[in-house]
């Protein structure tokens, strides 16, 4: 073809690429690494093979995946959200305020009848996530300061609110949650809860990675200057990645409400140090522009497999925070091997 | 209490006791801990202790009771974080057999449960104000500013022990007003820098009431960097060993002192009573009263009621 | 000369700071013209390209395009009215692959539902990016590999082949031919020869005079950040281009066009 | 000259230049919000403008500023350093524990006396300091953890050493501090403590800016192939910075210790917030590259400023975290104005 | 020719995963000699550069320094063995200013004390930046600027001017011309012609072919990653050359020497 920029095709060798792929493949390592963690436990104390223990792991993991996953998108963006956490509380005090003193629904209310309450508490937490969200892009956007900045002035502005509306104690919940997690945790590691997290983060994954809004999401974290220079309107899209990781930490906050009974504004003191760990244990770069949904699942399970290995071998818990210190640092560490195509 | 069947019967298998504790960096679990491992000891029953190393909530105590129950201990002492979100926790025990008690604080239903052992807040809190007004020379009539250091609006014993205290100032010392509070949020500088704005906004201020050790430490530090250590009156919580010395060299007015260890001995005391005998001599609900430490108290009972750890 | 005018610029003017980039420069593109912009180093000629790309905004002065002025807040509005740029440095998303770069901002999408939710036809994308990219005449290895594993001239590729694929009105391109082989530049002008062909007018930087000479219309000599000479390409030859650049001939032709 | 690559020279009004220079430039802005705040606080309260407060703001500032300006140096080079609260704690703790049980100093030694005491004191402090600093560096160099887990990991670490150390009680000291902080806190907002902070953060200052040392540590963060390129030993130099940090972050702990007159695990709970805070307050780009010391220090003194006032003219606490929010949120804004030579 | 053999690989290899970017490729430079290493787009020269230079290591193959068997570690090896080298990107850091760069890695200090210390002498880099940019013939406006405020042919001469005035043994240039002006990148050719009457080995990557006919002694064409023509510049025209790189004239001469 006449006229036509050629390059030089490049020798390569496709099946050995393959192979050195799937070795280096951060989802692989990193199931390599939870198999080690539970083989290691599950030596130590033979209980912990079973079923309640992966039902205690995975009821755990559901809020923090939730959140994680919204930070994935915002660690991709090269941002990062500290509000989250605090995000978890306001919207799960919110949501028990609006049933309790809002609605006046009543406390008794059994079964089939609390559905009502359930929905309105959840579109009352996701709606609060997203309205932080929003505040979180503004100050980003607008008042442009950096994402830790405005989120750790959000994160604080959070804490206060849901002091304020609970007055620093839980609020009990409207309704009786035994008809959504009432799954048996003796025969099946499953409850309701958790397979709903596990549905909207297939959702969230699949738009991550096979959609417009993902790869909007991966090119401003690459180079924001090209993603603006190709017409990607950069600002709303950030807004909307700030407000997909409120909605979904406020989805998390009713998570958490449905698991206390009650909505309590320490309920998520300290989660957004968790899921950024989940993040990047998962493989993505705080500079921007790499990460995957797997990794980042994967990242939540491996921290809770390990809190919950510790206890039950009896590790004391004065030493324990000191222990998964190490065993985080070793699953990192352990990524090593896998060749990233970082930028420089 | 329980009436559950495995209650006699575990008599002669080893019996395993599960103490999970609010947070281990307390140094009034660490009291608690001595407590427990000496009566397990003496009745020659496994503890395991457990809890959250740092933060007093009830999310992350959930897992951990959780995860403990997995291991199919034969009794479980708890220090619920939270009255509500624990409530499942507790059922959960029982459920499968699991022999509760509660320490320190309760769940909202103790139907369940077979004894619940605390110390009391709004006690300690009003005897506080006693202490306070006595250093202070209160009398009718007169009019005197007071300040209280708490910890952070979520942290359950404040609320307890302020009400205890407000309720008490109101009804016998009327003249004493709470000009103001302030959160430490765990951080005993913080609690220095609270006391220090305090210092210099209120010139008048007569009295402190640190609701807990940190804040204790932190006032203690901001009165002596001022040089107002015996003139300006500071009643203190929990028995930390550094505070408990600083009562003699007249910093501390007075301390109010729980006994974290008698109330882990007699938890574990009374589980394996009912468990081994099917019935404990222990009542449904035990309050074991507070101290007040000050310069009157003997050196004997000083060192008893102070927090040690092993 | 060649068709109607398409897009303009009137006295522009752009400072960095206290800095000078641009004082009242001005330059009209006709369509099915290649005009060649050219200047010594820092002499304002990215300036000039960002302000007409949209992504900067100029401190004064107007932009015509199609006798109608417009202002640019984003780059967007000038890709959307047919602009299309490739700039000097940093275009491309490093960590996207060659496809996904190519098709950036005008993504194929799934048919039916799924693609109204914004899902991505991944594998048409990676085709028809071959295709494309063949079409204008570049062709570039494995449209899977991300850009961030390419070499130099296959990035400059990689970059030329999205700008001459979407463009409908104008092509700007900022030194297109840095870093590529000796053929692919000489390929480069091929693709400029035949976008004029199309009618599209295209707006050429290059300190290469010689690719200056062969393929432009007309010349604009930038110097200082003022237009100094603004002259059909016949007027020149390779010396009076080089003088008129750095200054050795005085700018007597400035007012010609 | 023939054979010269001359570049156009660029037409540039050089005063103009200089006055917006001045206008924007960071510690001016910082400057004109310290006026602004401390105006504000002293019209709602007149007792704010006073010496005693300046002294406890200086006080207050003391520790935060020596892990800021630790903090300083690692952001420029593109890290963070999340540990430095944790060691203010275990180096307080373990400075008390070595004086009170390894050397069985008395805790009634008094004046000058008490100088060996104090010396030995801050050794073991920025000892301690300085070691997590180098494992920080070990885990970021060698085992490649991005900065942000690995200081996460040595944090956890760092909580749980104290806290094993302590048993979670404050450490009693074995001196007593009333010859180091003997000014008079009515008359001279000074205190010998926070001078001897000044000239530390004076050194480091140079050392930042017009040393090597400190050129190499924006080069790095600047463009790190272009550092390691230059033949700057990137990985000696990250351990550098790293150790720094680790040990200024010792220092403070000190510095709490005597503030305290004892060393307590919790003491610097959160403190890595707030120097990242003062930090980037103070115009630093959590990217790299971008910083200054000036700016740190205004930074910090604005966060104190905000906590002091706010307590001095009665802002319910409740209502505090929501006000610090708001204000930080203000401050950072201000800076909008400024033109950052940033990357992209 | 020349002088004596100063620098030399033998066989390197280097792949990214499973992409062959060298495959044996060997190299001799000898004193006083200028050789240009050309190749098409992704031939594998900056790959080669990076061997050279001590920014990467070689999978395979031997790299020797004065007939000595070297390793290095990382680029500051190469640099104290006298090898200075200008990368095709990223070798400036944006924050520094001109000089700073310039000096960056052999600062300038302070006397007495202060410099053992570490100390700068600022003043005395900005003017010997100047002065050093000036005698190796490159002027750079205010070197007090940083370099994200320069154009792209601005950071060129910044770049080439310190990797030209630093160099003791051996200078490799990848892509020097890129972003310069005409008269600019002559000056270049020039400053290569001074470094190797200076005596020094130089090894200039250029996809300007007149440019590598102009300077060098000898020619090397990768193709591939490996070396298919080493050959003295006299032996090549620029239909050869060209023919040589993309492969449409048989690489004959392979031997040659
Ligand atoms: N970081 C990387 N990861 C994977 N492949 C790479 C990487 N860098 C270069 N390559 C590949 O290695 C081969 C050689 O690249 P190199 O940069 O050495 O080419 P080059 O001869 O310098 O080309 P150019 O003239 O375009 O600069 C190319 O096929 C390129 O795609
Ligand atoms: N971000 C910036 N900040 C300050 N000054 C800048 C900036 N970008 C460019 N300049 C200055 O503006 C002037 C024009 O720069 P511009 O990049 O437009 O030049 P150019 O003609 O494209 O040069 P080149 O041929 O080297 O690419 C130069 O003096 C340059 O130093
Ligand atoms: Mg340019
Ligand atoms: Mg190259």
């Amino acid at each position: 073809m006449t006229g036509s920029v050629k390059v030089a095709p490049t020798a390569r060798n496709d099946r050995r690429d393959h192979l050195v792929g799937v070795a280096t493949n951060q989802v692989t390592i990193l199931i390599g690494v939870m198999v080690i963690l539970v083989g290691i436990f599950s030596l130590l104390e033979p209980k912990f093979f079973s079923v309640p223990t992966a039902n205690n792991i995975l009821t755990d993991w559901g809020s923090v995946a939730l959140i994680a996953v919204g930070q994935t998108f915002v660690i991709i963006s090269g941002g990062i959200d500290l509000s989250v956490g605090a995000i978890v509380g306001l919207s799960g005090v919110v949501a028990a305020w609006t049933m309790a003193n809002g609605l006046g629904l009543d406390q008794t209310v059994k079964g089939a009848d609390a559905a009502p309450g359930l929905v309105v508490g959840a579109l009352v937490a996701v709606g609060v996530g997203l309205g932080v969200g929003l505040v979180n892009a503004f100050l980003i956007n607008v008042l442009k300061i950096v994402p830790f900045i405005a989120t750790l002035a959000t994160m604080g502005a959070c804490l206060g609110f849901s002091v304020i509306i609970s007055s620093g104690a839980p609020i009990g919940s409207a309704n009786d949650f035994s008809l959504i997690s009432a799954m048996d945790p003796k025969a099946n590691p499953f409850s309701w809860t958790v397979l709903g997290v596990i549905i909207v983060i297939a959702i969230a994954g699949l738009f991550l990675h096979k959609s417009r809004f993902g790869l909007y999401t991966y090119a401003i974290g690459s180079n924001s200057f090209a993603a603006s220079a190709a017409g990607i309107n950069v600002k709303r899209h950030l807004t909307m990645v700030y407000a997909l990781s409120g909605a979904l930490a406020g989805l998390a906050g009713m998570f958490v409400y449905i698991r206390l009974g009650a909505g309590s504004p320490s309920s998520g003191t300290g989660r957004e140090l968790d899921a950024i760990a989940a993040v990047v244990i998962g493989g993505a770069s705080l500079m921007g522009g790499i990460g995957r949904i797997w990794g980042t699942i994967l990242g939540a399970l491996i921290l809770f497999t390990v809190q919950s290995g510790l206890i039950m071998i009896g590790v004391a818990p004065d030493w324990k925070k000191v222990v998964v210190a190490v065993l985080i640092a070793a699953a990192v560490s352990a990524q090593v091997l896998q060749n990233r195509n970082g930028r420089k | 209490a329980s009436g559950d069947s495995t209650g006699g019967s575990a008599a002669d298998e080893e019996i395993t006791i599960a103490f999970v504790m609010g947070a281990e960096s307390d140094p009034f679990f660490q009291a608690m801990k001595v407590g427990a491992e000496e009566e397990a000891a003496a009745q020659g029953v496994t503890l395991v202790w457990q809890g959250d190393p740092s933060n007093y909530s009830a999310e992350t105590q959930i897992p951990i009771v959780d995860a403990v129950l997995a291991n199919q201990p034969t009794a479980l002492v708890l220090i619920p974080t939270d009255p509500v979100a624990l409530q499942a926790s507790v059922d959960k025990a029982v459920a499968a057999g699991v022999v509760v008690a509660n320490v320190d604080t309760r769940v909202d239903d103790l139907s369940d449960v077979l004894t619940f052992i605390t110390g009391d807040n709004n006690d300690g809190g009003s005897k506080a104000a006693d202490a306070l007004a006595a250093k202070i020379g209160y009398e009718d009539g007169g009019s005197y500013e007071v300040v209280v250091g708490l910890t952070s609006p979520t942290a359950t014993t404040n609320v307890g022990r302020l009400d205890g205290f407000t309720a008490q100032v109101e009804a016998k010392y009327p003249g004493i007003s709470i000009v103001d509070v302030a959160y430490s949020e765990s951080n005993p500088e913080k609690a220095a820098t609270n006391v220090n704005n305090w210092l210099t906004k209120f010139p008048g201020l007569d009295g402190i009431f640190a609701i807990d050790g940190t804040n204790g430490s932190g006032a203690a530090a901001a009165l002596e960097a001022k040089g107002l250590d015996g003139t300006i009156g500071l009643v203190g919580y929990d028995a930390y060993p550094d505070n408990v010395a600083k009562i003699k060299s007249g910093i501390f007015t007075a301390l109010i002192a729980q006994d974290p260890a008698a109330e882990a001995r007699l938890a574990i005391k009374s589980i394996v009573e009912f468990i081994r005998e099917g019935k404990t001599s222990t009542k449904a609900e035990v309050v074991i009263p507070n101290v007040v430490l000050d310069e009157t108290t003997s050196a004997d009972d000083l060192s008893k009621y102070t927090y040690v750890a092993n | 000369m060649s068709g109607e005018l398409i897009y303009e610029v009137e006295n522009v003017s752009k400072n960095y700071g206290s800095v000078v980039a641009l004082d009242g420069a001005s330059l009209k593109l006709h369509a099915g013209e290649v005009v060649g912009l050219v200047g010594d180093n820092g002499a304002g000629k990215s300036t000039l390209v960002k302000v007409l790309s949209g992504a900067h905004q100029p401190d004064a002065g107007r932009i015509l395009l199609d006798g109608k002025e417009r202002h640019w807040g984003s780059p967007r509005e000038a890709l959307d009215a047919g602009i299309e740029t490739l700039y000097q440095d940093s275009g491309l998303a490093p960590h996207l692959t060659v496809s996904e770069n190519v098709f950036l901002g005008r993504e194929l999408v799934a048919p039916g539902l799924l693609g109204k939710l914004g899902f991505l036809a991944k594998k048409n994308m990676a085709r028809e990016a071959h295709e494309d990219l063949e079409r204008v005449g570049i062709a570039v290895p494995a449209s899977s590999r991300s850009i961030s594993q390419l070499s130099g001239g296959q990035r400059q590729a990689v970059a030329i082949g999205r700008a001459v694929s979407w463009a409908r009105k104008v092509i700007i391109l900022d030194e297109p031919t840095n870093h590529l082989g000796a053929r692919q530049a000489g390929e480069v002008l091929e693709v400029i020869k035949a976008a004029k062909a199309k009618g599209l007018g295209v707006i050429f930087i290059s300190h290469t005079l010689p690719h200056v000479l062969e393929v432009t219309d007309r010349i604009v000599v930038l110097r200082l950040g003022r237009i100094v000479m603004d002259a059909p390409t016949s007027e020149f030859n390779s010396d009076r281009l080089l003088g008129t650049i750095t200054g050795s001939i005085s700018a007597a032709g400035a007012e010609g066009e």
